[in-house]
């Protein structure tokens, strides 16, 4: 047995180890406080399998490992039955049985709702969908995409015109002059609320510009030369203004998950914190 | 302990980053698990020492708060978890704060989800949130958990003239003509407030395209850090108000704090991962800066020799 | 047949769903086609997890390199299909909610799905930090831009912009950082977003258009015919 | 990964160098996102190419490819319709694509009539935007600063046009 085995095996007996150590140590911590026996022994081992199941995820910090692996494989694999299963029960179980069958519907205990024909297209259409998993009725399975593709189409032109579109236009015939008294008033209030009127005015010429030289800068129509390339150059430093905005949002967000599980294994599992 | 632990840490941290910056501008190499340590302490050691700061409530979530307050006691709310794993640390905080709020102030609160995974959030929150903390209020009466349907955006596209045609049942196998909270309810257009929590595909953007918009009904969000910006264009036409990130969560949870006494105990995860953000945030920029700081000292240095 | 048919169901399904908004009597299918794309949505989720059975047992069968883990993959699968599908544990039995709490699925869903997928993602955190000092570079007026509103955005967002900068008088308060955060999330951020809106919806309006009228049929594939 | 194949080959058909190309040049990794990553990264350390283009959709892998590529000193050019993920490739690359100027590029470098088309269509639509927001801007300035009928009709019959009812 060469080294690095003998190594590998080490780890794999001392991260055993320090499983069980957890487990027992958690289950006594869980029954002086105050829970039942064998319910705190299960618990346990849940938060225990949980907590070393985020460290093998952490491990990839370090490098590309077994342990990160096998978490990696375990996630593709429970999700993937996840959704197939919480799917059946819902939508399936839940709209597609009461409709076509009385005897189907007592036994997943579900109300029928009296037979309708034209149900039977959807089931055609998934099975042909799962068609795909041959390769040779393939072909198939275009139909149903055909379906999907044609519901989705149908669906989002009227929806992306009109609210994306057409109501993000309208939503930009901003005044350009707010509530305006006159130059004094104008530059003696800068504060943030709704009265600020230099403030407002200030947005909505910000709002104004923005929307219309980020438009031209998307206008490839036109070469961007003259007035045209002045705009879109304007244009791109509002865009970076928003990407700035989203990259700190992104940034934010990011630390939140870590502090998320970070906080699950210092309270949760090492009960450091409460 | 809040002191003490706030100087410990920023001392470990500052003299950390001063190390970096010595050693970045003399132009030797960091390696990147030295980085990555560096973010794990940032976050550990306020965690650990419990560092929290006070909140206040910015226009964009009191919007929220106030629409809540305003509805007539019954109001029916309809909140829908369209999320998951990978973003449940910063919007969970959310959607259980809506639901204490609703809830104390006497609405019907509708729970649904357009995730997969909003079928299991939904069940935790009524164990977790309503039975135990709300033990009068009564499913079917005073709220409801329908649980999720497949199909995105074409589940809004029914619910949105027949809620039935969609939800013949609650999780439970209940018929909905059999329970009273669904009484004179046919459509999402009989709600008085929806507010979808979540930030991926289909989340708050769906929720505005296929359901407000067309129906004209007031949609409020609670979103992942990540989308937020991208939903700002709706506000505060066609979104009333919007919870960005954990920031959003702890304000919002700092208000409701502030306005009902019997959640001054409760517990308020929002408000205490701010803590190790804030750290966190700043050695992000104190990053960029060393960053740039050495990246221009050494390109002045080629241009020079 | 192997395309034609395709594209004319395309065609119908998009053109009822567009008519059901603005005609009542084709309402009533455009809400069908939803109910039935719903359903075939469920067939996804199908395909989806016999897509990855097959992948993987091909791998195990082929004894392909690190084919170990794709046993972790089906047994991980399988069981939580079991799970699901035969409600195991379930206080409540076959009517009851799948995901109720107790249930060996929730339990599951709890303690081995919700950990591994939100640590997936805190890894990001990490690497925003040390692309943060190894990538981020203020290199040209733009980048620069975009860092600078990002560090007020950061800072905004904390109570450190407050204690930095909560001396600036009421007047002036649009100078205090947390308030430069906000107006820069509704004016600027608003703007540029709304931008990227208008364009995107158009990109959806035209790619719907050309999807009904079957002049975009890439979705279909390639023939080998 | 055939049809990518199939695409780097007939470029280079196309310039006159059939002879440089061979089927390992394009190579499949994995279709797991982190694990893809550790092996592009990998791949960049070893060869460091001199340039890297990252084109197409990225989620959160973006940001690990950006980095590794600034630390082998290659001169990083980006293009993604991802929303999320352009102010990262933004900030770290030298030369970004923003959503449709990906496509747009494409369009034009191709001189497919199909794309070409339903780009001009789509600044048709721009167009209107533009002039529908100086129109209803105008109007809305006007209104609000002098009142005056005319306007506020104006402004209205420009916002009822673009409005839909149902």
């Amino acid at each position: 047995m060469d080294k690095s085995r003998r190594i590998s095996i080490m780890i794999l007996a001392g991260t055993i180890i320090l499983f069980i150590i957890s487990w027992i140590i958690k289950s006594n911590a869980l029954q002086t406080s105050g829970m039942e026996g064998s319910l705190a022994i299960r618990d346990a081992f849940l938060i225990t399998l949980a907590a070393f199941l985020t460290l093998a995820i952490f491990s990839f910090l370090y490098k590309d490992n077994p342990y990160y692996k096998f978490a990696e494989h375990l996630f593709v694999g429970v999700s993937a039955a996840y959704w197939m299963c919480v799917g059946f029960w819902s939508t399936f179980v839940g709209n597609f049985i009461p409709k076509v069958s009385t005897s189907l519907s007592e036994f997943f205990k579900v109300p029928p709702k009296g037979f309708e024909i034209h149900y039977f297209i959807p089931l055609i259409l998934g099975i042909m969908l799962l068609m795909r998993l041959s390769s040779k009725a393939g072909w198939l399975s275009r139909w149903s995409l055909a379906f999907i593709v044609g519901t989705t189409a149908g669906l989002n032109l009227i929806r992306y015109l009109r609210t994306d579109f057409i109501t993000q236009v309208s939503n930009t015939f901003v005044p350009l002059l707010v509530d305006w008294k006159g130059i004094g008033p104008f530059f003696s209030d800068f504060s943030l609320s709704a009265s600020g009127q230099a403030v407002m005015t200030l947005a909505n010429w910000v709002i104004f510009v923005g929307v219309f030289s980020g438009l031209i800068y998307f206008f490839f129509s036109k070469e961007h030369k003259g007035f045209f390339g002045g705009a879109s150059r304007v244009g791109i430093w509002v865009l970076m203004v928003t990407f700035g905005a989203s990259f700190g949002y992104t940034v934010m967000g990011r630390v939140s998950l870590l502090v998320g599980r970070l906080t699950f294994l210092f309270s949760d599992w090492l009960g450091l914190v409460n | 302990m809040n002191n003490i632990g706030i100087i410990i840490s920023v001392v470990i941290i500052v003299l950390g980053l001063l190390w970096l910056a010595i050693r970045s501008l003399t132009g030797r190499e960091v390696e990147r698990r030295i980085i990555f340590l560096f973010m794990g302490l940032a976050v550990s050691l306020p965690l650990i020492f419990n560092i929290t700061f006070s909140e206040k409530a910015t226009p964009v979530v009191r919007n929220i708060f106030n629409k809540i307050e305003s509805l007539p006691a019954g109001s029916r709310i309809l909140i829908s978890f369209d999320y998951g794993p990978s973003m449940a640390p910063e919007v969970e905080p959310m959607s259980n704060a809506f639901i204490r709020h609703s809830l104390a102030k006497g609405h019907k609160v509708i729970l649904m989800g357009l995730w997969a995974t909003g079928q299991s959030l939904s069940a935790t929150a009524v164990q977790d949130i309503i039975k135990p903390e709300f033990p009068d209020k009564i499913d079917g009466v005073d709220y409801i958990n329908i649980g999720y349907k497949a199909g995105n955006q074409g589940v809004l596209n029914v619910i949105i003239t027949d809620f039935r045609k969609m939800y013949a049942t609650d999780v439970n196998g209940v018929n909905l003509d059999s329970v009273a909270i669904f009484k004179g309810i046919k459509s999402l257009r009989d709600m008085d407030l929806m507010i979808s929590v979540g930030g991926g595909f289909p989340g708050v953007k769906e929720w505005v395209l296929f359901a407000a918009d067309p129906g004209n009904i007031p949609l409020a969000g609670g979103s992942a850090a990540v989308s937020a910006p991208t939903y700002y264009p709706y506000y505060p036409r066609q979104l009333i108000g919007l919870l960005g990130g954990i920031k959003g969560a702890a304000e919002y949870e700092s208000e409701i704090k502030k306005h009902y006494p019997r959640f001054a105990d409760m517990p308020t995860p929002g408000i205490k991962m701010m803590g190790p953000q804030t750290l966190a945030h700043l050695i992000v920029m104190a990053f960029i800066v060393i960053g740039n700081l050495s990246f221009f000292f050494a390109k002045r240095k080629k241009i020079d020799g | 047949m192997k395309r034609n048919i395709p594209v004319a169901i395309t065609f119908i399904v998009g053109t009822v769903l567009i008519l059901s908004v603005f005609f009542p009597p084709v309402e009533r299918m455009g809400e069908d086609f939803s109910i039935f794309f719903d359903i075939i949505a469920v067939f996804a989720f199908f395909l989806g997890g016999g897509n990855l059975l097959r992948i993987h047992s091909d791998k195990i069968y082929r004894k392909q390199k690190d084919w170990g883990f794709s046993v972790v993959t089906v047994v991980g699968f399988c069981f939580m299909l079991a799970a699901g599908l035969f409600k195991l544990w379930n206080p409540g039995g076959i009517a009851a909610d799948v995901a109720a709490p107790g249930s060996l699925f929730q339990l599951m869903y709890n303690w081995i799905f919700n950990p591994l997928g939100a640590t997936m993602y805190a890894l990001l955190a990490f690497y925003v930090a040390s692309a943060s000092y190894r990538a981020f570079r203020a290199k040209n007026i733009d980048a620069t831009i975009l860092l600078v509103a990002s560090f007020i955005i950061l800072l905004g967002r904390t109570p450190l912009g407050m204690y930095a900068t909560g001396w600036i008088p009421e007047s002036f308060s649009i100078l205090q950082i947390p308030n430069m955060a906000i107006w820069i999330m509704v004016s600027p951020n608003l703007a540029g977003q709304r931008a990227i809106m208008i364009g995107i919806a158009l990109g959806v309006v035209s790619m719907s258009l050309r999807l009904i009228l079957g002049v975009e049929r890439t979705y279909l594939g390639v023939d080998n015919e | 990964m055939t049809t990518a194949r199939e695409t780097i080959k007939e470029a280079y058909i196309g310039a006159g160098r059939v002879d440089a190309y061979n089927d390992d040049m394009v190579r499949y990794i994995t279709d797991e996102q982190f694990g893809y990553v550790a092996a592009v990264d990998g791949i960049m350390v070893r060869e460091r190419p001199a340039t890297c283009f990252y084109l197409g959709a990225f989620f959160a892998e973006s940001l690990i490819l950006a980095e590794t590529g600034n630390s082998i000193g290659a001169i990083q050019i980006a293009g993604t319709a991802m929303p999320t993920q352009l102010p990262f490739f933004v900030a770290a690359c030298d030369y970004t694509l923003i959503g449709e100027e990906l496509f747009a590029a494409s369009a034009y470098l191709s001189g497919e009539p199909k794309q070409l088309g339903s780009l001009k269509g789509q600044d048709v639509g721009k167009f209107m935007a533009m002039v529908a927001i100086l129109i209803g801007v105008f109007g809305a300035t006007v209104s609000e600063a002098w009142g005056g009928s005319f306007f506020f009709w104006l402004t209205d019959t420009v916002r009822a046009i673009f409005t839909i009812q149902n």
